[in-house]
């Protein structure tokens, strides 16, 4: 589609109107702090990327022959640290919410600009903080902490990394915290509930585990901090402690923290899937339900992490079926996304390319949870490469494919440009096979045994690691592509109308990119979401200014 | 068939055509799902790409479809935990008449004890058709002991006993790995398990051991003077220990709990913390006197006194542990 | 949940703003309200933070009873007590200097905000004995830690399990710790608080700062009114 | 908090705040009898009590269009209930047996 009228002349936006170092790193603007984000966890991305690489090199052969094990150790750790914590958790709430969540409910901004900025300045100190530790010898405890290991045993840089984490999990509370408040208190007039975009919704979802997770893990970290540095017994088994409470601390946050990770690419997917079918969305109320629904079973399943790991058995059999409980919402939006495209119109712009692997990888991804959910297969594959495999359908396949999905669709309004379609649909190809590649044999190499964080493992799990590392190669370049072609349209693309895919919602009734204070006047609601009918009818959607 | 490129580990124990039933199952199932998904979205995508001058039909949505998209799942999700849940409890319930072999993991390697005496290294023989369960402890960090080929894998902790068991089905050399993090060796930690024809396994086992492990227990029994207290009559100052294992045991502050591995494990280690009804605390801890393997010891010489006390009544069957025949005391 | 909070602003732009009306609020109510909703959530995060720690007492607790009612009898329950009814009174105060702000009486809540941070301060101060006589018992938890032949109060002749105490000592050094940081950090914006107050910035329209202080302060109290009973009072009956 | 200046609330404020010195007293006592199960059920009660009197008159979680402030309350303290409660199915079952469940096979 794109039909592009060429707009009109550069015209005062939030890019343009101040210069400066400071008037960036002063600012309180939601739209420039969600840009700051990006640059932030790019870099991050591709730290994490660059370990990933490695870790794959290494897995090319059986014999552990290019690196050391305890550099390995390190790498792998790190690896899971920095695309979680890091990456993933910050991603696409900090970079899309930020921007866009204000502009949806025809807010000028989020509640609270200045502890927005000040979540991204604490976000920076504790990636310096990570970088310092990574810098000066890293961590090998894998990204887990599990006790008593890295209380006692782990000769490398614990505290440094439980402290850089326990730092970033203020960032990502206060984000979380100004999201509910300000889809709470910031509706524009007519914004009913019924209304708000699905992107909202999850968001909303995801802030919730945000802000009841992350100080659990917060605490944890100060324990494992606490224990390592004087020997308090509470997670030493050697003193009295029982290293599980360490495992149903960590997990009670870390497995919502999925769920922090996915929410938002379902939002993402709920925004995209209706803009290219050019139709409401299925059953907008189960969809925008499922997400609450995500988010409060998500905490109620954490032990299924530990069901090899001693706990008792009776609680195992709590956890599995709650397990299963988390999986029905799961389903109801993939269906629901399915059902949406029937009758549809149906575009295939980059956007709806991402969104469309996002359905597939996610269903792949989802279905293998049931594996692990189910206690006797879990007893097997527990610990091995089928588990890294099912988690990366769901945060690299699921996650990242929302992720590039949205900054394509709305890479319009952030920078004003748009990008070269069709480099973006190769780009969404590349991606989506080589992330078959990479992980899919994963899936059979934890079947047959092959136990995760092994630097060196046996001749016969050769074929499949050499597969999963070419695969990665081809992921890689995927990554590579957008970053480049991105930034290339910042400079040579052409300018963006205010509305190039024809969308619903508020944030395409504004200009590209938007003005500091997004609308020139209060907006008022009068339209249901997603009004594809009455937008390809010609009753656009205009906003009516109050008074 | 696919020598270097296998896509299944060998099913070499009673449990591996259980787990691989139920993956078999699941892997249909969610192909299905898979394939139903996939093809609505290529049909859909196909079918209803955009034309000029025809508009998408608006649909709302459908609240019969959403009930019924809801509860099938969710039936299909009970199917497969009620199967998973039964799986799993086989796979950790030990058959009584188990042989039973001692595993101490350490940073970075298995050692591995028969209650019949033989002590191992990252290997562990074991004849084929019989029951074997692992009494499994670490001496540092967790651990994971996992054998791909019997579909078992139990985490050994600091600390504590954790159980598994298995049960070999076919003859060969079966991959042993560690599968919790344990650091820098972790992928070091890897041994093998041997399955034997029991004739094979005989002659193995009569190579060279010590005696069983509940003899030595006895010995370090005597050396650590825990006789003293420990008589056999009522007269000693601490309980008697005749026939105490897998019984309930009546503590101090009321509470009644059954005699497993990880009490008298926790009475050597910690005897403050569960008194039996009627001593005074006056025991000393045998924290950072007695090694793992004593302390094995000593668990298989407390086990050994209950065999000779007669069969456990069924009805107060307990934990796996429970009334389970020492197998040394049959060599015997 | 109200539908829609933004009020129709059909004048917000034209009208005089209070002085302390952010740009991005249509009205000083919806401010009002949106800094007050952020703050409970806040606290709501706090809640989980100390969650944590009541997760690992509970456990521990459950399993160490002899051990943790040993440790419980060696510190000092009146000193205890009587921080509860300090904790108490600096909430009475802190209410009170609001009530002061809506009724335009500065006195009133100058006063009662002064009172408040010497409430804190004697809380922190008693805090402060407590601390150093466990340090002086050797109590603290590390390398001097030192519990050996301590009873168990029900049961004579019953030696505590140092390890176990130390546990306990663990988590009451950390959850007062942690509950003593939040009083320091609340003692600050206390100090910024009464010098806002001592500018006249708070009218009885205007004083968001001190309802949302006086909401963490209240908070900080309540955790205390819970880790009193927990960490003092194991098993004290004879 | 104009809303309620009008309405004196000095007495309600000095009333809780007696209720809460008592209630510390009370728990105090309490503690030196020997109640058996009940002595920490007791003192949580109290300890509840209390702080309710803090939540509901201190921080004026009554009044009624603070609504969402009880939805983040109780939904807040679902949420430890869900930590606590969940840990703690772990540990009270760990010493519970297999073969109870026998008739499961």
């Amino acid at each position: 589609m794109a039909t592009a009228t060429v707009p009109q002349i550069e015209r005062e936006n939030y890019l343009n109107k101040e210069y400066g170092i400071g008037s960036w790193l002063l600012t309180t603007d939601h739209k420039r702090i969600a840009l700051l984000y990006l640059i932030s966890i790019t870099f991050f991305f591709f730290i994490g990327g660059f370990y990933a690489l490695l870790i794959r090199l290494e897995l090319l052969t059986p014999a552990g022959d290019l690196v050391q094990a305890d550099t390995y150790n390190k790498i792998f750790t790190m690896h899971g640290q920095v695309m979680v914590f890091f990456f993933l958790i910050p991603s696409i709430p900090a970079v899309l919410g930020n921007f866009l969540i204000p502009i949806m409910v025809g807010a000028k901004d989020l509640a609270f600009p200045r502890i927005n900025l000040l979540s991204w300045y604490i976000y920076i100190v504790a990636g310096i903080l990570m970088m310092h530790c990574m810098l000066t010898g890293g961590v090998d405890t894998g990204w887990t902490f599990y006790t008593p290991f890295s209380t006692a045993f782990s000769n490398t840089k614990v505290i440094e990394a439980g402290l850089a984490i326990f730092v970033s999990g203020f960032s990502s509370i206060l984000t979380g915290l100004n999201f509910v408040v300000t889809i709470h208190r910031m509706r524009a007039p007519g914004m009913t509930w019924s209304r708000l975009p699905l992107f909202v919704w999850s968001h909303y979802a995801t802030s919730i585990i945000q802000i009841l997770g992350t100080p659990v893990i917060a605490i944890t970290l100060v324990l494992v901090v606490a224990e390592r540095a004087l020997h308090l017994g509470i997670f030493d088994p050697r003193l009295g402690g029982d290293p599980l409470l360490f495992q149903h601390l960590f997990w009670f946050y870390s497995h919502p923290a999925v769920y922090i990770m996915i929410l938002p690419s379902m939002g993402v997917v709920s925004e995209i899937i209706p803009c290219f079918s050019r139709k409401r969305i299925f059953g907008y109320s189960f969809v925008a339900l499922s997400s609450i629904a995500i988010a409060v079973f998500g905490f109620l399943v954490w032990a299924h992490h530990m069901f090899v790991a001693g706990i008792s058995v009776y609680a195992a059999l709590v956890f599995s079926i709650l397990s299963y409980a988390v999986a029905v919402p799961s389903a109801v939006k993939v269906f629901n996304w399915t059902a949406t495209l029937y009758k549809g119109s149906i575009h295939y712009d980059a956007p709806m390319l991402y969104a469309f692997g996002f359905v597939g990888l996610f269903t792949i991804g989802g279905l293998t949870g049931l594996f692990l959910s189910a206690l006797g297969i879990d007893m097997h594959v527990h610990d091995t490469y089928f588990v890294i495999a099912h988690f990366h359908y769901i945060m690299v396949g699921g996650a990242l494919m929302g992720y590039l999905g949205g900054m394509h669709f709305w890479w319009p309004k952030i920078s004003g440009k748009l990008y070269p379609e069709g480099w973006a649909r190769l780009a969404a190809l590349v991606v989506f096979l080589g992330f078959n590649l990479t992980f899919f044999p994963q899936f059979i190499l934890g079947y047959l045994g092959m136990p995760r964080r092994y630097h060196q493992y046996p001749p016969e799990f050769q074929v499949l690691n050499v597969l999963s590392t070419a695969g990665a190669s081809v992921l890689a370049v995927g990554y590579l592509m957008p970053m480049i072609y991105f930034l290339w349209s910042m400079r040579y693309g052409k300018p963006a109308p205010n509305n190039p895919w024809n969308a619903a919602g508020l944030e395409w009734t504004i200009q590209s990119p938007p003005t500091t204070f997004n609308f020139p006047e209060q907006p008022v609601v009068t339209w249901e979401a997603y009004n594809y009918d009455e937008i390809d009818t010609g009753h656009k959607q205009e906003v009516q200014v109050a008074g | 068939m696919f020598d270097n490129f296998p896509l299944w580990p060998q099913r070499a124990s009673s449990m591996a055509g259980n787990v691989d039933a139920l993956f078999i199952f699941l892997v249909i199932l969610s192909g299905l799902m898979t394939l139903l998904i996939f093809i609505c979205l290529f049909y859909f995508a196909a079918r209803y790409r955009a034309c000029k001058g025809v508009l998408a039909e608006q649909i709302e949505g459908s609240i019969p479809l959403e009930i019924t998209w809801t509860l099938i799942p969710l039936g299909i999700f009970m199917v497969i935990f009620a199967w998973g849940a039964i799986v799993y409890f086989q796979q950790r319930t030990p058959p009584r008449d188990a042989t039973e072999v001692y595993v101490v993991a350490k940073q970075w390697m298995w050692k591995l004890e028969h209650a019949e005496g033989q002590r191992e290294i990252n290997s562990l023989h074991v004849p084929v058709n019989r029951d074997v369960k692992l009494i499994l402890t670490s001496q540092d960090v967790i651990h994971s002991f996992f054998v791909p080929e019997f579909r078992i894998k139990q985490d050994v902790l600091p600390g504590r006993y954790t159980v598994a068991w298995f049960r070999a089905t076919k003859t060969g050399t079966y991959h042993l790995f560690c599968t919790q993090y344990c650091g820098t060796q972790h992928s070091g930690m890897i041994g093998s398990i041997i399955v034997m024809e029991p004739a094979q396994y005989e002659a193995w086992m009569s190579g060279g051991a010590g005696g069983p492990l509940s003899a030595s227990g006895e010995k370090i029994f005597a050396e650590l003077g825990c006789a003293t207290c420990h008589r056999n009559d009522t007269q000693g100052r601490g309980p008697s220990l005749q026939g105490v294992f897998g019984k309930p045991v009546l503590l101090e502050d009321g509470r009644m709990i059954t005699a497993d591995e990880n009490y008298i494990r926790e009475s050597i280690l910690d005897p403050g913390a569960k008194i039996v009804k009627g001593f005074r605390p006056v025991m000393p801890t045998f924290q950072g006197l007695v090694s793992e393997e004593q302390l094995n010891a000593l668990v298989a010489y407390v086990k050994s006194l209950s065999v000779y006390s007669g069969a456990p009544a069924k009805n107060t069957a307990s934990n796996a542990p429970q009334g389970a025949p020492d197998q040394g005391s049959q060599v015997q | 949940m109200p539908d829609s909070t933004a009020a129709v602003s059909t004048s917000a732009h034209d009208d005089v703003h209070s002085p302390a009306l952010l740009h991005h609020f249509a009205t000083p109510e919806q401010q009002r309200n949106s800094a007050s909703f952020g703050m409970w959530i806040f606290l709501g995060t706090e809640v989980m933070f100390f969650g944590g720690l009541f997760c690992a007492y509970l456990i521990y607790r459950r399993w160490y009873f002899a051990d943790f009612a040993a440790a419980s009898a060696s510190i000092d329950v009146k000193m205890g007590a009587i921080n509860t009814a300090v904790l108490i009174c600096s909430s009475l105060t802190v209410v009170l200097a609001i009530w002061g702000a809506e009724l335009r009486n500065r006195a009133l809540m100058i006063g009662m905000l002064l009172l408040t941070m010497l409430f804190g301060l004697t809380f922190l101060g008693i805090k402060g004995i407590e601390y150093k006589q466990k340090f002086d018992e050797h109590h603290v938890p590390g390398a001097s830690f030192n519990f050996e032949h301590e009873e168990v109060p029900s049961q004579p002749g019953h030696y505590a399990n140092a390890y176990h105490a130390q546990i306990f000592f663990a988590l009451y050094f950390i959850m007062t710790g942690l509950h003593a940081l939040h009083m320091v950090v609340g003692l600050g914006i206390f100090t910024w608080l009464l010098i806002m107050a001592w500018k006249g910035r708070f009218t009885p329209e205007y004083h968001t700062p001190l309802e949302i202080g006086g909401l963490y302060w209240h908070f900080v109290d309540i955790v205390w009114i819970y880790l009193f009973p927990l960490l003092y009072l194991i098993d004290r009956h004879k | 908090m104009s809303v309620h200046a009008k309405s004196n609330p000095l007495k309600a404020y000095i009333f809780v705040w007696i209720a809460l010195l008592v209630g510390t007293f009370l728990t105090y006592r309490v503690a030196l009898i020997d109640l058996g199960p009940f002595n920490p059920v007791i003192a949580l009660a109290i300890a509840t009590t209390k702080a309710l009197l803090v939540a509901l008159f201190f921080m004026h979680l009554r009044h009624a269009n603070e609504r969402l402030l009880k939805l983040v309350v109780i939904s807040t303290i679902f949420f430890l209930g869900i930590l606590l409660f969940l840990t703690l199915t772990d540990y009270v079952s760990r010493p519970w047996t297999i073969t109870s469940l026998a008739w499961f096979m």
